[in-house]
């Protein structure tokens, strides 16, 4: 979807500010927001890509204006009541109001090792041939996805190059929506810079994306 | 470090019914802010449901504040300055590459690596979220998640690069990955002059996570301690 | 500028939800809101172009979480201490702090009805001929300008039809500036929807929108 | 009604030394809200300053509050319903045709009248501003600036028509007109059957606000009074 996630090219943002300093948590509830994500994620209740896609759908002045876990916890508290785990009754008051509904797993703390060592590998085994090979010409599609897409506004109908195969992965324009995994083929797709921004772009400049193969077509 | 945050035994921290019966390290709940008890309620909500193991929870920030983190990277980095065959390797299979020296895992799952050299300047960015190769650099900095830093890193890089006090040499092109999919990437900066004979752990000292994100160079020998992480 | 005011095409706002009795104004501020913008804008201090440039470059987190006249109060405020007829000072302290700097002209009620009657125009007499005509083909360029343009995003790079020939106005992308009021053509151009949106357009749809010569490039 | 807001003779309504000594017919400092305040101050200042004459502020808001707003345009539509010589110079040169009603002015000098038929329906939005024909359809209405409208009417106007209570006819194309220069327009919306014979005057009763923008029709006579604006 075209929401407030879809930074590319957008302006009016500022400097970018780096903090030479920086702590790698800024406030002690950043650690519990992070490794409650973590944790409810290892539940199989919900895949990254239904996740990223609650995330992107925060009203846009309210993600421009929150810190990126600020973020994770809007989008988190919305999957629990989406995929029925928690009422908003239940997030409100901080406590059970009715039997929790089942879930695959629970994360045990000694089972943190070779969960995070396994991760959640997305490479599937090819279906059907590559459409496209190193050196392709291809151009992007043009859309106005409401659903979850990795396609973003700034590459749509545009020229590119396949730059790399990387392989048949899990399809999150249909995974987040719960849809199956649909396995497909994904390319990092290389563009020049005055085919995205003309005579504003700067010099000798690419900008490579990853880009599965239905947002692509020949030439 | 986690643990005094740790709520175990508290089932029900964030209500008012119980707020005041613990011990709360950090203050009682009229003194957090919004968001930190937001955050709580949502613990003691996902704990009672069963959801959610108390421990893991710690477990999980352990693994990030002190296990997984840049210097995972700056293995790699070095190891290829150190090991043509290893180089060779690393640009043909990351993932594989980099679980030579054991690391591997969660958003590190696919790895890619690009490497600087004095034709090309590669720099990472996630337009769309915050994808980020958490095996070899730990958790993003802010500035990464940030809408600046997105919104610009595509269409103006060597102006990011700038306010990283980073100028490329004339000649040089700019290639910007933007991690929109599980592929995760990792610049592979270019080795310092007069690093000729370092060990492996002498040159790690030089990465820096900025240089493998593509935002900053590898530390100048002359000065290895200063300048940004 | 691809600000936060450039909002076509993007998603995650919601329903449109018009308000059958909406009143004109929604609270007594807003009319002085309108009123001052108006008056102030009449003392030939700053163009519309320049004004609207100030609001779009209020930060999007905050465009996007204000109401329209607090977008224009915003702008005003900022236009005053830009162009240097009052400090941040002043207009925090709702009272002059300093001598007022000059204005070609000051508003006077009885003459309102007359400068409404007038408004601004625009149009100006042609420097050059109209290079396109009705029914050619044209194409959009690409950009990336941090400036003010009139050219929206969503219209970047695709093909349109020249629809009218609408004269030689004032061009924004200088007039906004400060850079003089360049006259330059401006075209009515309609695009299919196929041609911006793809296969998510709706059927048969046209979006027309005013075009200055040089965002066109022939065919 | 602009005059109860009349701040004349307070040099300074807005600072906090001079917030009691007058009397505000809307209630003292403390009550009004930081926009509330922000204005007054701005005004304020102005005033001060001399940028601005107090009594024209009123003369403006008493102008779009009781003189210019969409029935300028009823009365424009209702003639070319009537007069298809005047229908022609509307489509020929609307500012103009316009103007011989007397009819002009400020966000009305360069108009364009798009007429609705069985085959296309017009429908006008600013997705950069809020560009509006004012001198035909006053000050628009807050959702036409607001986010909803100005993102969806160029990608999916028969969505947004329908929140209208709009549902078009199949077979009848959509044609979106982006405002983003300096001409504005106006929708002649289709003349309702069952009007023959009419007077302009019972004619522009039928013609409302939103059927002159496209996001509504003209209202059908059997139920004039009803509907939206």
């Amino acid at each position: 979807m075209n929401g407030a996630q879809d930074l590319g090219g957008q302006h009016g943002f500022g400097p970018v500010a780096p903090d030479v300093d920086e702590p790698l948590f800024h406030a002690a509830w950043e650690r519990r927001a992070m490794a409650l994500t973590l944790a409810m994620g290892a539940t199989g209740s919900w895949s990254i890509d239904t996740s990223r896609h609650a995330r992107e759908r925060m009203p846009p002045a309210d993600y421009l204006a929150s810190s990126y876990y600020e973020i994770w916890i809007a989008g988190l508290e919305r999957l629990l009541v989406e995929q029925g785990l928690a009422t908003a009754e239940e997030i409100a008051a901080g406590r059970s109001l009715a039997p929790p509904a089942p879930v695959k797993r629970v994360l045990a703390a000694a089972d943190v090792p070779a969960v995070l060592a396994r991760g959640g590998p997305t490479e599937r085994p090819a279906t059907a041939p590559a459409r496209f090979a190193v050196g392709d010409g291809v151009t992007t599609r043009l859309a106005n996805p409401h659903g979850h897409t990795r396609l973003p506004r700034y590459l749509r109908g545009r020229p590119g190059v396949i730059e790399r195969v990387q392989g048949c992965h899990v399809y999150p324009d249909s995974y987040a929506h719960g849809a199956g995994e649909a396995p497909t083929w994904l390319y990092a797709v290389r563009f020049a810079a005055e085919d995205l921004w003309g005579a504003d772009a700067e010099p000798d400049t690419a900008i490579v994306a990853d880009l599965f193969e239905p947002y692509l077509t020949p030439g | 470090m986690s643990g005094e945050q740790s709520h175990h035994g508290h089932p029900h921290p964030g209500h008012p019914d119980h707020a005041h019966e613990h011990d709360h390290p950090h203050g009682e709940g009229s003194e957090l802010s919004p968001i930190e008890l937001r955050v709580r309620a949502l613990e003691s909500l996902l704990v009672e449901k069963g959801y959610v193991d108390p421990a893991a929870l710690d477990v999980l920030i352990d693994t990030y504040e002190t296990k997984v983190g840049p210097r995972n990277g700056a293995r790699v980095v070095a190891r290829a300055w150190s090991d043509p065959a290893y180089r060779d390797r690393l640009a043909a299979d990351a993932t594989a590459a980099i679980a030579e020296l054991g690391i591997s895992g969660r958003q590190g799952e696919h790895m890619v690596a690009v490497e600087n050299t004095a034709a090309v300047h590669n720099l990472v960015v996630c337009t769309l979220c915050s994808c980020y190769p958490w095996s070899v650099l730990g958790l993003p900095p802010v500035w990464y998640k940030a809408p600046p830093y997105r919104s610009r890193a595509v269409a103006e890089p060597r102006a990011v690069l700038a306010e990283f006090g980073v100028a490329l040499p004339a000649g040089t092109s700019v290639r910007v990955w933007d991690s929109t999919a599980e592929m995760r990437y990792l610049v592979v900066p270019m080795r310092p002059a007069g690093t000729e004979g370092w060990s492996e752990e002498a040159l790690a000292h030089l990465v820096t996570r900025d240089s493998m994100i593509g935002t900053g160079l590898a530390r100048d020998p002359a000065g290895a301690s200063a300048g940004r992480p």
